[in-house]
């Protein structure tokens, strides 16, 4: 079970991982929250990589997971991102002068991205200021979209789908670490696959350079 | 935050106007459809089937491709100086009717068949013109495809979801109508939220719909043998 | 006799069924639309109010509904269609279906109240009622009054009152003979009684596979014995004449007319001096040498053979006589016509067993 | 006389309406249903169908459709019905609606041959036709056929001529007659047309407001002249007796009855030595004092004057007489009556305008 | 990888089976709403309607904790050795079912209703069984109905997503039929492969729509003036 922003950097971690242990791996993509429901209800899943560190923890406290296998496997990066180039300078005088009629983000509630840039929002102070303007994707995905289609100008997008998209990079503004908790991202193997070496094996996988550099490569940082 | 009745309120008014603008914009294609004999009838029909097929999410997303600034819909509104439609509204409406349009088309049309020539052809003598014989003949005789139609669209547009929110944007007051609210609840866990938004959601269309039953069972009673 | 008010030329295809005709309707009066089964006149009727798609002409009054380039819509002819299927609306009671047409005629050219037509046509118990709920005959009454509350130019019948018993058909006559009359309503009847027939109509139109056979007014087309129509049982004449004076005691009127005087059952609408229409059916009339008073037959006419025929089957004769200027038919047997050695010129008596006042 | 097979006690309610019947009716024959729009008749059929519920019970030919306590479900019961409203199925070509029936019939049950229906009916250009195409007489003919092809052990039609011509009527009329001769089929059929009741019928019941007025075999119930029945026009009895001999000459046949004999319009069907029966309408018979032989009425017969009643208006008396011990009626007006001096044991001629050959 | 073909594969089995059980179940329901005096009969109308109210996501997610192994319905089938429905394709069938109950039931109602009495009454003269004159009579008059039944719920199968994502998990050749499928793309910034996958999917419904209406329509044509 994997988080559905860690879609394509899955595809490629599992071609990697095919290529070195012979294991093939059977991906389920999903919204965080949808796929809790599902291990809840006895999904067939035996690692769940989440997009948060809630759910996870949630899933070791309650017994469905295997204790101290959880662990942060990716950091996501939150941009602030116009697909047009040269469209500012520095992001935060970006957001204070607001030439733009909607700025999107992901729903705080439901994605840690959406938590992330209201962290953002708020470290510059500007809440009040930009409330009538936000649109709020329902994940970072749909957020993703509504930038890249034109209906929104800019909008706090991970740097992983900007690095993804194929139409240029646009003006990004690569927002400092420290105006938002860390989006840790962590996997945790669950009872189910308990003796499914694969999964174990997938899961220090995970934490080989090689994965690392991938994941890297895709617009994350790993744990330190 | 918002309050719980906002996204009741606003649920409502995006449900009754999609099925108020489907009744209107449907009723005369589903008529068309019925009465027609172009050769355009059948893949006509069949467009109107096709929103159908696509998923909603994906669905709005093409809309949210087509209505924005680089889509052809999009432009032309923005020629018009209506702006554009993705978050707001309005463009809820016009994405709940597109995706709605089967729900209210089809019932119609299958209303409309049914009714006999001869019944239109007496209308006729007995001086009534083409609209005249529409609302006096035809819309009563149709009744219950339209019952069908509005319950099929409004409890429809009520649950609809994905095109929603992907045309909305989830903004409160605006465009967050009830069923994102509780797609809300689930997605954060706030499981005790979500039952009783849903329960009141279910219990509230439950009596609505029993209520339009035995209304129209009651009079049809006294219509038909 | 009326002048043609009505022309109509059809011309309409079906697989198998060819219509084509030409016709001038009087426009006053009942023609009556006859023929087998399938012979077209539902589809005549059809054309004739715009339901049915066919190339011709069609003026009514002077106003041309239909020519070669214009094609007036069905709710734009002043007429009225009773259908040979009712189609009463199911959704409306019985009054809101009367009054279906009603409104939406201007007030100023109703010339038929709500409540006679009611009465008329026996319907006061069952206006409440949906139409699922009624008889065959109340649902053919209902729609029979529905059609001429829309006060009508002209009145398109078919089979009006084929669902009704004779009681019934009996009340309802009157009126459509009264519409007839005083409201000068031209009526198109298509009907497959020669006895409603020959009571209403002033003209008669035969159709076959189509096409019209035969067509004229009543009584000059009933008094030719050669023609084509095969009204069989019911060949007769009509008679013109003027109710001279009544037999209180005996319930009788006297009729006379140009040739005679006739004894009828005593009618309470007719008084001394009204004119009246008679109808003599052929097979009611006898013939004899001499004039026989000692019997039941009290009618007896002085009368001139004027042509004598076969008639529809070959053991049976049909003999034209002339009392005055008045034809008369008479069928007998052929073997009776041999043995009394009738003979065109010969001077018989005429002996009418029953007369039927015909308005 | 037929006894009594089919027992049938019905008791429905409508608003406004109480269907209350005790039926005894023949098991052979048709059985004329009489009575004015609304009286009943249809729901009558119905109930005997087992399609309106009611309480009471029926049975036929021993058979307990219904008790008090059993419900024999339509399709289920070996009859058919001919509905008022064709009902042809729209899905079905005429000649699928034919078979439909049939085909649910099993093999050695079926009495009648498809084509044979399709010839009586003349329907072999129509059953690749959908019904929505057909004439309305054409839709009757085909309900007919329909129900005859399941062989039923009774038939019951509601109006099933009514939208037929005279000629059309007539060629069916004698296929009924073979159903009800030569098949046994008992056939309870609703028609308003006094003449086909003369014509099929062998038994009658007459309806009024959900009740039955009177019932009886047709030709005593016909020869009463006090009873309610109000065939008016149509009033008449029937007599039984043999074909004697035929004068081809003239297209004639002499029927020989009890009392005497009478000349008939030569028929193809029937041979010297065949019984036959024949319709005497009461206006077509005359009475004279003597005996007049120079006259077109060839059919005399010397009766005595039996009773003597005024008839269905003040104007006119109905007289029966009897020529030997068969009853005839004679209409005449009531002057007449008085000028003859009729009483009763008189002895007069009565002259008969016209026979009718029934089967 | 799985391949293109699979989701496509597992969607039209999923759509086939999901009408064909429907129509079963539907017939006799929508037969029952069409012809009985129960008073139960507006409540249970209502009852079948409910499925469009709740936005589908929300649905599945009550369908799963139903179906799951804590939920009454997963206990019974556990109990009864079925194991577990969530995560199966006979979960996603059974899901799906229950969704589009309503697209069934409306429209075959409504046609059911459109049938006289008096068809029904001729045909129990001429022998015709209730069976007899359901499938010979009821059937074959109720076809257009039928039709729509079909369209609607093949369609709204095909393009069902939020419960068959909950319910079914997204498992490749199991689960993940194409509207998954495309939804996958969609978020992964596919927008190539999702507007492959979407096109392919609208054209190959027209064509079957068109197909379907214009041979309903050929066969119409000869049975109704
Ligand atoms: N479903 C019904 N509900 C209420 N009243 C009814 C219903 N069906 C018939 N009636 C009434 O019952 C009476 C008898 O009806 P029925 O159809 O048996 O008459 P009928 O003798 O066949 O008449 P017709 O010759 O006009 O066909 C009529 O007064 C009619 O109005
Ligand atoms: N829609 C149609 N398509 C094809 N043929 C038709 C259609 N309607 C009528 N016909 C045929 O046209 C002919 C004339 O039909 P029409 O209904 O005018 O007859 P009709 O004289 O009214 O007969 P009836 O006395 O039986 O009602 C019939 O042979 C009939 O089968
Ligand atoms: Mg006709
Ligand atoms: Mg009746």
């Amino acid at each position: 079970a994997v988080a559905a922003n860690f879609t394509d950097t899955t595809k490629s971690l599992a071609e990697l991982f095919r290529k070195e242990t012979g294991h093939t791996l059977s991906a389920s993509f999903g919204s965080t929250g949808k796929l809790y429901a599902q291990i809840k209800n006895g999904a067939p899943f035996d690692v769940f990589m989440a997009a948060d560190v809630r759910r996870p923890e949630l899933v070791e406290s309650e017994g469905d997971g295997v204790a101290a296998t959880r662990f942060t496997y990716a950091r996501g990066k939150l941009v602030l991102w116009n697909p047009r180039p040269n469209a500012f300078d520095k992001g935060a005088d970006y957001l204070q002068q607001q030439p733009f009629a909607r700025l999107a983000m992901a729903n705080p509630k439901t994605a840690p991205y959406g938590l992330a840039a209201q962290q953002v929002i708020e470290h510059v102070g500007l809440l009040g200021e930009l409330q009538p303007k936000l649109v709020r994707g329902d994940s970072i995905a749909q957020t993703f979209q509504f930038v890249a289609s034109g209906n929104a100008q800019a909008g706090f997008v991970a740097l992983s789908q900007v690095k993804a998209w194929p139409e240029g990079k646009g003006t990004l503004w690569s927002i400092p670490q420290d105006f938002y908790q860390p989006i840790d991202q962590q996997a945790i193997l669950l009872k189910r696959g308990q003796n499914n070496e694969a999964a174990a094996a997938w899961l220090d996988f995970l934490k080989s350079p090689a994965a690392i550099r991938i994941i890297r490569d895709y617009g994350y940082d790993t744990a330190d | 935050m918002e309050t719980y009745w906002e996204p009741v309120w606003l649920t409502l008014k995006l449900a009754l106007l999609t099925t108020s603008v489907l009744l209107v914009v449907g009723t005369p294609v589903a008529w068309w459809l019925a009465r027609s004999r172009h050769w355009a009838r059948q893949p006509i029909a069949a467009i109107v089937a096709l929103p159908l097929v696509l998923p909603p999410t994906v669905l709005g997303f093409y809309l949210l491709l087509l209505l924005g600034p680089n889509g052809w819909v999009g432009q032309f509104t923005q020629s018009l100086g209506l702006g554009l439609l993705p978050f707001t509204f309005e463009g809820l409406v016009v994405a709940s009717v597109i995706y709605s349009l089967p729900f209210t088309v089809q019932p119609l049309h299958n209303a409309f068949d049914a009714i006999g020539e001869g019944f239109l052809e007496t209308a006729a003598t007995l001086r009534a013109g083409p609209w005249d014989r529409f609302f006096f003949v035809v819309l009563p005789l149709a009744r219950n495809g339209f019952i069908t139609a509005s319950v099929l669209t409004f409890a429809h547009t009520i649950g609809e979801f994905g095109v929603i929110l992907m045309i909305g944007g989830n903004i409160p007051g605006e465009t967050k109508v009830l069923s994102v609210a509780i797609y809300d609840h689930v997605e954060s866990l706030e499981y005790t939220q979500a039952h009783w938004l849903s329960a009141g959601m279910v219990a509230f269309s439950f009596v609505v719909l029993v209520t339009l039953y035995t209304l129209n069972g009651r009079a049809r009673a006294g219509a038909f043998r | 006799m009326t002048s043609a008010n009505i022309r109509a030329r059809f011309d309409c295809r079906f697989p198998g069924f060819h219509l084509n005709v030409d016709l001038a309707l009087p426009g006053t009066g009942i023609t009556a639309l006859f023929g087998h089964s399938g012979c077209g006149k539902t589809t005549l009727l059809r054309c004739m109010a715009g339901l049915q798609q066919a190339t011709g002409e069609l003026t009514v009054f002077g106003d041309a509904w239909q020519t070669a380039h214009t094609f007036k819509p069905v709710h734009r002819r002043p007429l009225a269609y009773v259908f040979q299927e009712t189609h009463l609306f199911p959704h409306l009671s019985v009054s809101k279906n009367l009054t279906f047409g009603q409104r939406r005629v201007p007030a100023n050219q109703r010339k038929i109240d709500f409540d006679d037509a009611v009465a008329w046509l026996g319907l006061a118990h069952l206006l409440d009622r949906m139409p699922a709920r009624l008889s065959g005959g109340e649902r053919q009454r209902v729609a029979i009054a529905r059609a001429i509350l829309t006060s009508p130019n002209l009145l398109l019948m078919d089979e009006p009152l084929s669902a009704l018993d004779q009681g019934s058909k009996q009340d309802i006559l009157p009126y459509l003979e009264r519409l007839r009359d005083h409201l000068a309503m031209p009526i198109v009847y298509v009907s497959h009684s020669t006895s409603e027939v020959a009571r209403l109509a002033n003209h008669i139109v035969m159709m076959d596979q189509g096409k019209v056979v035969a067509q004229g007014p009543l009584q000059e087309t009933l008094a030719r014995i050669d023609h084509p129509f095969r009204l069989e049982e019911d060949a007769g004449i009509i008679v013109e004449g003027r109710l001279e004076e009544l037999d209180e005691h005996w319930h009788l009127a006297r009729f006379r007319f140009d040739g005679g005087s006739l004894w009828l059952r005593q009618d309470e609408k007719l008084q001394p001096g009204d004119t009246a229409r008679i109808q003599v059916l052929a097979k009611d009339v006898s013939i004899a040498l001499s004039e026989h008073r000692d019997q039941s037959i009290q009618n007896l006419l002085e009368a001139r053979v004027d042509q004598i025929e076969t008639d529809i089957s070959p053991g049976t004769t049909l003999v034209r006589l002339m009392s005055g200027e008045t034809p008369f038919l008479s069928r007998l047997t052929s073997r009776s016509a041999a043995q009394l050695a009738l003979e065109p010129g010969q001077q018989v008596w005429i002996q009418i067993k029953s007369v039927a006042l015909v308005e």
